[in-house]
Order: structure tokens, then C-alpha cells, then sequence
């Protein structure tokens, strides 16, 4: 093992832990996550890439799917030949991870999957919200990677299990009334109102996500039913009313909240909840009715970043908060998240590799 | 017109309104409701008995 | 008088009703809703428009501002030399109408305004929400223009006053659970989140709504507060949780309500309601849930005509019932309703001047 | 036969002939020109689309392909089994029309082809630039479908050719200087840069036109040797220097000319030029340096139309002619074209069915 | 002076003077590419940015103007008082630096100015091409920017003048050619044919930018007469006959060059030129006919980096060379250029502060 | 290290410059060079002889 002196190791010092290097793998390098990861990992000072896989690019470069990674001298090999490294991560469709995990946790020291298959907490969501688990036993093992809502169980972790990017706009938008008791499991209903880029299909594509059909749209996908209420009912302690629509950009994930608190709360309030909550958060910064072009939250202005941004507003009644939250589905929302949650395994500094600010302006991200 | 077989009524599962099929369709066969725009799986043709279709898992990921 | 013999005249035959011509004119004809005016005007059968009006582009051509009349044989003049008509389109911005409508009346038989001036039906209103009201005496008499919720009382109106666009959505996807007595004043919350293009903003602009700025968000441009409340309360007599953000399309108003039924429905109770509400409108379709890629309403599908189309879905406990309902703000949320009603009022075929039903594929509308 | 009266038919005087009623079938109504001819055809006064084929969506409703079309009681049937019809309109990729010409010449009385398939003069030509031809007999039969260009030779024709989109553009383009000797053979290089939208590619999509990896490019797509070369040969009688980028739109094309006349001209002759070959044509434009935002050809402006916009400017040296044509790939660039044709060949008027102008604004169409 | 032990003093060792840290300040902090210099330089390892200049934003944060800077801790200040810093670097409309450069030099050891004030070599070209120069006197002692052509001047310049983003495109695409032989002033006419996003029209914006007039558009904006055609002239020795296009992106500028070279050339040819030219350049890359989605040159895959894309490809009878060259108008076309020509000048690593590799997938950049 | 055979070289047909392969490589294996992007096709390996690999035909419709 190369990556002697985690900060889980007691015998190495903090200030030395950035100076080691920890080799790392992507499974699934030709996907989009796969992509961001390796775009991440590539300018991360304490990882170096060994190997990304990939079934259908055997042997090509890396740049060849990945423009922006032409620099980078890596070619895909296949996911059947794990070579040993010190932290794995997976970016491959739901049900895959679940299949290999035994041989996954032998190969790395710490496994980061970003898929479904260890965001849940027991088995029998799976059953009832996806087609079973085959590896149930992994699963209390497995540490959430979102660091703002489980930063305390990731130092050492081994499994740590990516969330959904929807489930993380909305979990990041009300984990704050939550903690601040001005929501909780009795408030009534609360609507999530989701719209995401067509990045979060992943590169797979069809009929539906081609140009001609995806373009401009404003188009319910998810109208009922979709499995992040599960993970979001498993992390904030609450079901809530949840509904996605695709929108014409291809990065972010921006979910709208509708709460309807049962006591009155004041603008005052929710500044202190969302303060208490964000202001020493590394990625997290509150965005809130300030003046000029970009007032509340938005996908834009964190296209490409690891931030989020959360905000909200008081309905004049003062009977209803909006909670608004964006982030870039394919850092924040995945592949950012998994790093930044290795940061915090390994004991490396929280914004290692993760320090793009993003662009003004910017386009449709 | 465009068979020379009579075409097929049938009624539609959901709202109940009479609906017409093409004539040649065959059991097991999926259509889409004028009505509704819903799948319906051909069950029967004598009588013509139509059912929701399974919806197809069509996930974007997550 | 040109037009003797709409079917409002009980002399006249409808037969013959729409081989008479109207003369039209259309104040602000500059502007984004008065481009669409004369547009569908132009193409209609029953209609000649004799004026357009400009202050910044007096004896231009249509064509110049409005690239797709440039067959138009038509200039604009001045809104202060108004031609005697039949019909008067005013489509200007709040505050226009009202100060000069005294005019309007006795320069037409029949005023269509499409600002907000004449929507609400009482006084109190306009000062609840907008600047107050200076001419408070029209408001009796003005109908409310959307044929779906007002045909009854459009036949010989000589004052219609436009739906605004979100209004106009949200009131299309909740009338049929009014009416079938699923949802009331009494229901509990009612969540509206509405998406936007940019045309809703007119020709005007500003720094937020430059292309750079404009393209690819997703922008909570009014988190609560917007005045289509009043409106939709006003004819739905119920209250709504109102939320609007700006997504990048141009054409287009989406509108999701979630709704808490306070009885259990069925998706039968559902399609019961909305076939009887809409199965013989001429302009609105029912999509929930079909196959192929259009599966729930969609702006794109209805881009450019006069079309509206809702949709709904159960949650899996039949808890809530989501809501989707879309429009192009241009047409059925402006200028085509405004003609639509025109038609009724006047006795002509409804769909006169109506009939483009839109393409496919389309990009962005 | 139904369609008893075409011009053709000497008894027929031509008043009457548009109450005449055409039986229309469309091979390949899945596609994207496929639902444009459904489109245009349903809303055309003379013609009853009879049959529309599909082996994919077989006994489906054409709505569910084409949301515009949610209206039409129309389903998709085999191509195996075709009705005798007047008119058959193909749409089908290249190939497959020469393989079922003879069955289509048996089955209808006029048969217009959108593909490549029988555009070009000679069987020599498919051997240089596709794959050889399997009917090379039917090639002096065909003629060329754009008015424009052939419109003596469409009356009576009963096998037509739609142009190219992209040729269409160039050729509209340079055909005045061409007639006006400011340009032939001779002239020496002209180069035509093309930008094109995504539905040029068909329903059919791959990975380079799912909408993260299509959305915001300017792509090099066929940066020499594209095919349309040879047929803008064939009809402008010299050759051009072609490159086409693919950009961010649904429809459109637009082809900007570099031209560099042997002798000087001045802006004048350019005007001559153009206004002789266009001004009494039904859809072509001249836009050249008007005020406005809108003040050359520009895609957007004919979006969804049959019109042609072409304009020019002069390099200041007076050495340069730059040529600028837009239209709508999807109409005037083939659907529309073709039904252009066959009014022409039928002798109804020339804009039947192709009346919309189209819309503003619209986005990205 | 802080800025002591630049590569250009012999005292300091380079390994040192990444340490040093420059005092630097933008002029135009509220402009796009100002807003681009301060993202670079806030995250340069070498600058300090002492002082933004905002007129109309004077004293507010700079994070209000680009939300990707709200984590900088910065107000705007004034432009009439200007601190002594290192480096200035200026980005305001053309005009405004010759008249202020007296002063900027005094306050500053280095200017880097991205306007086209000290762009051109000699003050009749300004006569010409602009309204005249009211500082000739400055214009020889200004190095042009673009490091990959004028790198061995830029060492210790103190007037450095930033490339126009369509001048930099095309010189990057040519240079090769013209060093290699293939390309002179005497070759014949060459071909610039531009597609540019609307981040070129800077902050401002005006009619023709607002977002539903804008988007979509293949829109030609400069028929002929660019004033980027001096630019090119005078630092690639020959003329260009150059037209440029606004199509839907906010960042990016791609320059498709059509070339007939005298004498047939190979493709080995062409590889040797380019690969001659920058296979050692930190910034510039070549793509030229590669697998998968990108196969040339595209803005998409540089968005945000300082990189430049070259390819090109020969026509079939080898009569014609077309290159294809993409940047990011915002940083290889100005703010990035101005940093990179600063690094050299200061004796820093060149890609210093430019790291950022770009995104994929990304949307509209 | 991704194996633990040797690395391989070859000469890119296009520039002529020696570029590296991936220790697995086949005969007949499509690979991307390095250096200019392009599909190579592997003719044989002892020595490693590449050659431009025929272009995909790409036809986007017209
Ligand atoms: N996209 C997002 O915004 C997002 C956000 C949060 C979480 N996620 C999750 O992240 C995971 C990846 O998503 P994505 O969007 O990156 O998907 P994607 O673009 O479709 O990529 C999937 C990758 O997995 C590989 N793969 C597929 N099946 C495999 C198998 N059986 N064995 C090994 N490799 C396999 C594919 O490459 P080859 O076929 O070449 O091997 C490809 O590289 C999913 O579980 C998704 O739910 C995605
Ligand atoms: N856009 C929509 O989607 C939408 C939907 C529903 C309802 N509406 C309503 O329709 C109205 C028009 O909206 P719009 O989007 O078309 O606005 P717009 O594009 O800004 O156009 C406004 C027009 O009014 C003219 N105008 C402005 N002030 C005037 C005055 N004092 N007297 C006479 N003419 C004046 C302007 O032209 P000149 O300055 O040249 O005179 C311009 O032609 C508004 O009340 C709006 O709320 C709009
Ligand atoms: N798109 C344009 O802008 C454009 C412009 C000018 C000309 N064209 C030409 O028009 C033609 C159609 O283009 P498109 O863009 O509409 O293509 P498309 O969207 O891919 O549609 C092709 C249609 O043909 C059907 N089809 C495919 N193979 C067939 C076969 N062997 N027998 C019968 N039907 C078959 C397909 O439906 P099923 O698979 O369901 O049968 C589909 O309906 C092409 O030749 C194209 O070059 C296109
Ligand atoms: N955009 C590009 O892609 C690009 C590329 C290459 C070169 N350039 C050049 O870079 C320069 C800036 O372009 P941009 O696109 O960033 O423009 P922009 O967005 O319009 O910004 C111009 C900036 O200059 C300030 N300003 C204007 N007039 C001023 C004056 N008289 N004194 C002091 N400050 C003044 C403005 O702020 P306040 O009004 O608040 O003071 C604003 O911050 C131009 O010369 C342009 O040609 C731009
Ligand atoms: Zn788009
Ligand atoms: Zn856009």
C-alpha cells in the first residue's frame, strides 16, 4: 500500500498526510461520472490514477471519450483485471457494485461506490424500491459520503456510498429546518419540486435524450415515485412529496421545497438554521435574495464546482418557506462528493482537488 | 379507409369510452389509446379485451 | 362598422359569420404578445389589422421588428392617432390600459387587453397587489377572456381581459379537480411550481435576461409573492403556494401543482374529471402517461399554437396527486387566448385563425 | 384515382382544381421529414394522407411519434403492404427508395422521393460519391424537386427528387449570381461554410447527438468531401468548396458563400441580380443589411416555414461577395420542398399547406 | 515593489520566484473579461488582487457580478483611484486605455491591456480600422500577447497588449501554415469563417443579445470588414477575407480557415507543420480526425481552459487545406492570454494560474 | 504500472514519431495514437506495424 499515513493512521501527522499519494482506480472511466472522477482525481495532489476501466473503450486513451483529459496519459483497460490501489471507485449502472463488492474490498483499502447499491440502510428498501440487494451484509458496513450531513463516520471508513444527486439538492436544502426543528416527520407535506440536466441520464442516451427531442424541454420524467424519496426519507427522517423534470442544461440538479412549518417562523430564523448549519461548511454557501442577476441559488453558478448553494424565501403570509438548492449533479451531486468524502477518510484536506471555483458566465453548463 | 376487413371496437380499460383498433391486430400486441395515449397489451380479440400495459422501467439514472 | 353580422347579431346567419372581415388594430405592436397579435391576425380569415402601434418604431415596417411578418404590407403609427375599429388588442405593459381606456371603448366595438389591467374583478385587488386602479368602473364589465372557465359569458363582451400566462396554466391544470370536487377551498395546501421562458419578460430586457446571463438556468425569479395568485384566486377560489422559475426555452409556461386530496381518488376519478372537462375543448389535450418520449405535457408540444395540455399522476399512496399542465405563454397565454376569445365574442368558429398545431422535432421554442 | 383535375389534366380548369382531393401516402412516417409531410399534408386542402408506414411503431397512432400530430386519427402500417394512393411521398435514409421503385411508381401516379436516391443526373455520379445505383434507369425520369430552380419541368412530372437540405441552401444561395454571370466555372474557389441543426441527422441519433454531447457545439461534421458537392455540381454547374459544422439548433441551415468575382461588382448588381431571380417567387427572401436585430438570412428567421432568406454583403475591397442563405432544413429544405413540388406538379397553388410564417421570438427552433 | 525576484531579475532563481507574490489589479472588474481575470488571478499561486474598478458597482462585492467569486473577499472600487500595484491589468472598451496609459504606467511596473488599444503596430492602422490613437507613442513599446507568436518579447515587457478572441483563433489556426511555407501573402484568397458565442459581446448587451432575440441563432454579425482582419494582417503578414457568425453558446470562438495552398500538400505535410509548431506549447493541442464524438477542433472541449484547439483536413483533390481552430474567447482569447503574456513576461511557469483542464460533458459553455 | 510484461513500441504512421501501446494489443485491435488521436488499426506485433484504421462512415443524414 502506497498510502501509508491516512489520518486514520495514528502515527502520521496531519500536516504530512498531504504530502502521500494514494493510487486510485475508476470503474466505469467512460461514463460521465466515471469522467468527472477522473477529471478530479487527475488534479488532485494526493491521488494518482492507475487505472479506469472500461468494456467498450479497451485500450483507448482516456481523452478519446473525455476531451478535456486529452493531457492525461492513461488508457482504459478492462474492469475484469483489478490491479490493487488504495482507494476504488465505481461509477457503473445500479446492481453492478453489489455483484463485485467482495472482490472490490480486497482490491482497495477504501471503496467508494457511486451507484444506488449502498445508499440505503437496510435491505428491504431495496426490495421495495429496487430489485433486491445481493450483498445485503455490506450495508451497515457502508458510511453515506455526503460530508455535511455524515462527515463524523468517514475518517477510516472502508465503504462509503455516494448519494443520489437529487436526493443530495434536497437533502442539503432541508437538512438545516430539520436540525433546527422546524421541520420534522409530523410537519404535513413537503413538495420537492426537482429539475436536472441531461448529464444525470448518464452517456448511455436514447430515444428520449437525443438533441432534437431534449432540447428546450420542460418535461416531467419522474413525475411520482422516484427511488430518492427513499434515500432521502433514510437520511433527513421524513417522506416528502417529490417530483423531477428534465430541463434543457446538461449539468445541475436544483430542487425547489415547499414546507409549510407549523409554527410561524421568521426570515431571522431561517438565517440563523441555515448559518448554523452552513457557515463553516467548506462547500456550502447560502444565497438568499442578495441584489444583482443571480439572487437565489442556482445550477448555474456552480456548474462545475463542488459547492452548493442553498437558499429560501417566506411566503408574505408567512404560512409557507421555499427552499431552493442547486448543485453540479456530476461533482457535487457524484463524482465530487465521492472525492470529498475520500478527503475526509483519508484525513486529507476537505478541498484537495476540489478548489474550481467555476465560471461567470456561462452558458448552459 | 384502410383494410377491407371491418374495423375492431373495443373498450378502453381506463375510461371506458369505445375505442377502434386497427383490424389487424393481434393478440399480445401493444397499442396505444386514441383516448388516453396509454399502452394497452391486446389480451383477447373475440371480444377484443384490452389492458394497461406494463410501463416500461425506463430509469435516467440517478 | 365593418363587422355587421357576428353572431352576436341575432340577424345573422353564422354561416355567413366568417365571411365577414373585422378590422383590428393592435396597440403595442412592437412588443413580444403584439407581434404574436398580429401574426395570428394576419393569418386569420375574419380579420384585416389596419393599425399597429409604436412610439420607438413609428413608420417602420412590422417586418423589421418582427422577422416573420415580413410579408406584411403594414407600418407602425403612433398609439396616440388610434384608427376607429372593430376590434382593439391592447398589449401593452401594466398600467397602459387603464389610463386610456375611456379611448379604447369609443374607438372600438370590442377591446381585448392583455395586461393585467382588467383581470381581477375588484378594486381592492389591484390595491392588494398591483399600484391600485384608475379606472375601477370597467372591471364589472370585463370579461375574463380564457374560454375554458368563461365561454359562457363571452358571446357580445366588449371588454375581454387576457389570462396572464402562469395564470392561465395553473387555472387549465386545476379547473377539472374544482369542478369534480377534488380539490377546494378547503383542501389544504396546494403547491404550484411554475417554469418559465424568457418571452414572458417582453421585448424590453435587461441585464438578466442577456443571453449570457439568461441561458441554461434555472432561476427562482418570483419565490412567492407573484400576482397570478390573485388570479388563479379569483377564478379557481382557492389559494395557491406560487412559485416561478425562469428555465432556458423561450416560448413556454409549465405548471406543476401538487395537490393533497382530502378523499382518496383513483387514476379513473382522475381521467373521469379531466375528459369531462376537456373532451370537447377544441384547444386542450389530455397526456398522462402515454408512451414513446411525450409522455406528460410538455411547452414543446405545444410551441407556437394555441394548444394547452395537462396531465396528471398518482403518488404511489394516492396521496397526492401531481398536476402538469403546459401552455405557450405567446399563444394560449396571451395573444392566441385573446383571439380564441375574440371568436367566441364575436360568434366566430373558435379555432378561426388557431388552427397551426406546431412541429416536431422543435428545439428550444 | 381520386385526384381527377390535377393542371395536368386539361379539363381541368384551375379554379377548381384545389376543391379536388389527392389520396397521399408517407413512407418512413416515423422520421423526421416523415412528420413533417404528415404535418404539412394534413393541414394541405387538397390532399388525404391515406396511410403513413412504420415497421417500428406498427399500428401505433402517429401522435405518439409526433406530439404535434396528437390530432390526427391516423395509424402507422406497414411498409410491406402499401395502398394505392395518388401521390406517395418517401422519407426513408438513402438506399431505400431505389430498391422499391418500382412497387412505388405502380402504387401511386406521382411518387416524390426526400432521399438522395434519385437527386443526382447520372448512375456514374452514385458510383463516385455513394454506393452505385440500383435503378439507374429512373434517373433521367426523376426531376429535381426545388421550384426555385426547375419549376418548368415539375408540371405532370410523376417522379420527383427532393433537394438536399444543405445543397438546397447553397444552391439558392448562388443560383442568381450563377443566371447573372457574376459566377461560373470558371470563377475560382468558392467556399461554403454551412451550419446546420441537429434534426439533419433524422430520429435515428448515436451517441454524438445525445444532448449532453450535441448541446452548445460548433462541430466540424463533414469537413470535405460531403456528398451534397456533387449535387450542387449538378445543378449550379460548378464546384464548390463545402464544409459543414454542426451548431446548437434543432432546425435550420444556413450556408454562408464566399465568392470572388473575376470582374468587380457593386452592390447594385447584386440587388439586380437577386431581385430578378426572386421577386416574384413565393418563398424566397431577400434580406441584405436591414435595421434591426434581424438584419441578414438567420435560421431562426424561417424556422418552421417553407421560405428561403438569402442576402449578401460586399468585402470592402469589392473583391469578396459574401452570400448569405438560410432556411429550414425540415421544410424548405425537404418536406416542405417536396410538397412544394408536387402543388407545382399538380397544379394546385404554390403555397397550399405551406401558408405558416412562422414564429416571434422563438429560441432555439 | 513587491514583486521582487521576477525570472527576469538574475538575482532570483526560478524556483523561487513562484513564491514571490505579484500585487495585481483589474480595470472593468464588472465586465466578462474582467470578471475572468479575477477568477484567474484569485487563484493564481503568484498574484494578489489588490484592487477591482467598478463604476456602476462601486463598493459592492465582486461576488455580486460573478457568483462564482462570492467566496472572494473584495470590493469594487473606483477607476479614478487607482493603487500602485505590480501588475495592471486593464479590460475596458476600446478607447478608455490610451486615454488613461500615462497613468496606468506610472501606477503599475507591468500593464496588460485586453482591449485593442495597443493591439496594432502603427497608428495609421488606427486611423483606418478604428478612430484614430490618442497615445501612438506607446504603441512600439507594446508586445502583443499571444505568447505562441511572440513569446521571445515578452520577457520583461511593461505594455503588453492582449489578442482580439477572433484574431487569436485564426492566427492560431494559420501560423503553422505560414511557417511552414505552405501559406503567404501571395497564396490567394483565404477563408475566415468565425462562429462566436455572445460572451463576446462583453456585459453590455443591448436588443440583439437578450436571451429569446439571441438564442438559437446562426446569426451573421460581421458580414466583412472585421476589425480583427488589421489584427491578423499585421501578425500573420497576409490578408484574410474574414466573416463572422453569432451562434448559441456564451463562451467560445471557432475559426473554420479555408486554404489553397499553390502547391499540393500531404497530410503528412500538414501534420509536420503542426506538430512543428506546438507539440512542445503548454496550451495548444491537436485534433485533427480522431475517433469518437470529438474529432476536431470544438469550443466545447475547451471551455473555461486556457487551451486552443488546432486540426485540419484536406480536401479530396488536395486543391484545398481547411483548419479548424476553437478557443474560449474568455481566457486563450483575452483574460487567459493576458495571464499566460504575464507569466512569461514575469518569468513564472507559464501555465501558472491556467491549470484548469475543462469539463464533459458540458452544455452550452 | 499497469502490466507486468513490457511495455510496447511502435511508430505512428502518421508522424512518424514512436508512440507506446498498451501491452495487451492484438492483431486487428482498433487502438487511438497518442499523438495524433487517430484510429490505428494493428497489423501485426513482432514488429508492431500500424496503419490508419478505415474511417467509420459517418454519414448524419442530409
Ligand atoms: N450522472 C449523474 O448525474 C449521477 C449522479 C449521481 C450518481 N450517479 C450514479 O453513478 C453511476 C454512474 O452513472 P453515470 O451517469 O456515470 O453512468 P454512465 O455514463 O452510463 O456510465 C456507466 C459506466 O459504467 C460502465 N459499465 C456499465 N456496465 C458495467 C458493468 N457491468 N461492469 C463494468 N462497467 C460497466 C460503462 O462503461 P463500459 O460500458 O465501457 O464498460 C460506463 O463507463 C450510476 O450508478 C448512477 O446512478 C450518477
Ligand atoms: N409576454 C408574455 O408572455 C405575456 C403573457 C400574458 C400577458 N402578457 C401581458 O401582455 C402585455 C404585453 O407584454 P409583452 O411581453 O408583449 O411586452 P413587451 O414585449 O414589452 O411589449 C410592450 C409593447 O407596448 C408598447 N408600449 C409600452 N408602453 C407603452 C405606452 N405607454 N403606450 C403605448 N404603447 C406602449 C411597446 O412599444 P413602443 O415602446 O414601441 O411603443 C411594446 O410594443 C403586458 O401587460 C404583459 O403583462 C404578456
Ligand atoms: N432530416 C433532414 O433534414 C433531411 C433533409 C433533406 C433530406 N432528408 C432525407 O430524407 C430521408 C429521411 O430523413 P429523416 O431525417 O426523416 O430520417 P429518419 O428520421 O431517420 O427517418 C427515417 C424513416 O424511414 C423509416 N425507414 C428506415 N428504413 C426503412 C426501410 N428499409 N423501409 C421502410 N422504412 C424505413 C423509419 O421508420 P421505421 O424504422 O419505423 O420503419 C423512419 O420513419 C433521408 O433520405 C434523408 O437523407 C432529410
Ligand atoms: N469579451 C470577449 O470575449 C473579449 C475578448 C477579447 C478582448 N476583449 C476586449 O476586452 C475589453 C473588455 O471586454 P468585455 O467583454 O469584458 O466588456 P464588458 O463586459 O462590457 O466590460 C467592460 C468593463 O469596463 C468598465 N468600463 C467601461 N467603461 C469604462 C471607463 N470609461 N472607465 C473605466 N471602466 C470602464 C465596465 O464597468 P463599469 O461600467 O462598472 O465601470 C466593465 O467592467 C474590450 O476592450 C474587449 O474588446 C473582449
Ligand atoms: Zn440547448
Ligand atoms: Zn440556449
Amino acid at each position: 500500500m502506497t498510502g501509508e499515513g491516512t489520518a486514520a493512521d495514528p502515527d502520521s501527522p496531519v500536516g504530512e498526510a498531504t504530502t502521500e499519494t494514494y493510487t486510485a482506480s475508476v470503474i466505469g472511466g467512460t461514463g460521465f461520472t466515471g469522467g468527472e472522477l477522473l477529471r478530479i482525481l487527475a488534479g488532485h495532489p494526493s491521488f494518482e490514477v492507475v487505472q479506469a476501466t472500461s468494456r467498450s473503450a479497451d485500450n483507448m486513451t482516456v481523452g478519446r471519450s473525455h476531451p478535456n483529459l486529452r493531457g492525461l496519459d492513461l488508457r482504459f483497460s478492462s474492469p475484469e483485471e483489478l490491479e490493487p490501489v488504495d482507494v476504488l471507485f465505481s461509477a457503473t449502472p445500479h446492481g453492478v457494485s453489489m455483484e463485485r463488492i467482495d472482490e472490490y474490498v480486497e482490491t482497495a483499502d477504501t471503496v467508494v461506490d457511486l451507484s444506488a447499491d449502498f445508499r440505503l440502510p437496510e435491505a428491504a428498501l431495496y426490495d421495495e424500491w429496487y430489485d433486491g440487494h445481493s450483498a445485503p451484509e455490506y450495508l451497515e458496513r457502508a458510511e453515506y459520503a455526503l460530508p455535511e450531513i455524515n462527515r463524523e463516520n468517514l475518517p477510516g471508513a472502508d465503504l462509503i456510498a455516494g448519494g443520489g444527486c437529487n436526493a443530495t439538492a434536497t437533502i442539503l436544502g432541508l437538512k438545516p429546518l430539520v436540525d433546527a426543528g422546524v421541520l420534522g416527520p409530523e410537519t404535513g407535506e413537503v413538495v420537492v419540486d426537482v429539475k436536472v440536466g441531461s448529464s444525470e441520464g448518464g452517456a448511455g442516451g436514447g430515444a428520449a435524450s437525443s438533441h432534437p427531442e431534449r432540447s428546450g424541454v420542460v418535461r416531467p420524467y419522474a413525475p411520482t415515485g422516484h427511488r430518492h424519496e427513499a434515500e432521502i426519507e433514510a437520511y433527513l427522517g421524513l417522506s416528502v412529496s417529490f417530483t423531477v423534470h428534465a430541463v434543457d442544461m446538461v449539468r445541475g440538479a436544483s430542487a425547489t421545497c415547499h414546507v409549510f412549518p407549523e409554527e410561524p417562523v421568521s426570515k431571522g430564523d431561517l438565517w440563523g438554521a441555515y448559518r448554523g448549519a452552513y457557515a463553516d461548511e467548506p462547500f456550502m454557501r447560502i444565497v438568499s435574495g442578495s441584489g444583482g442577476v443571480y439572487r437565489y441559488p442556482e445550477p448555474k453558478s456552480v456548474a462545475g464546482t463542488n459547492h452548493g448553494e442553498v437558499g429560501f424565501e417566506l411566503d408574505p403570509g408567512n404560512r409557507r418557506v421555499v427552499v431552493f438548492s442547486a448543485i453540479d449533479n456530476m461533482t457535487k451531486g457524484s463524482a465530487g462528493q465521492a472525492v470529498h468524502a475520500a478527503n475526509v477518510a483519508l484525513g486529507l484536506p476537505e478541498t484537495a482537488g476540489l478548489e474550481f471555483d467555476g465560471l461567470h458566465p456561462v452558458g448552459s453548463p | 379507409m384502410t383494410t377491407d376487413t371491418d374495423p375492431l371496437f373495443a373498450e378502453d380499460p381506463i375510461t371506458g369510452e369505445e375505442i377502434e383498433l386497427p383490424a389487424d391486430v393481434e393478440v399480445g400486441e401493444i397499442i396505444d389509446s386514441p383516448v388516453t395515449g396509454t399502452e394497452l397489451e391486446v389480451i383477447s380479440l373475440d371480444p377484443v379485451v384490452l389492458e394497461e400495459a406494463p410501463e416500461l422501467e425506463e430509469d435516467w439514472g440517478e
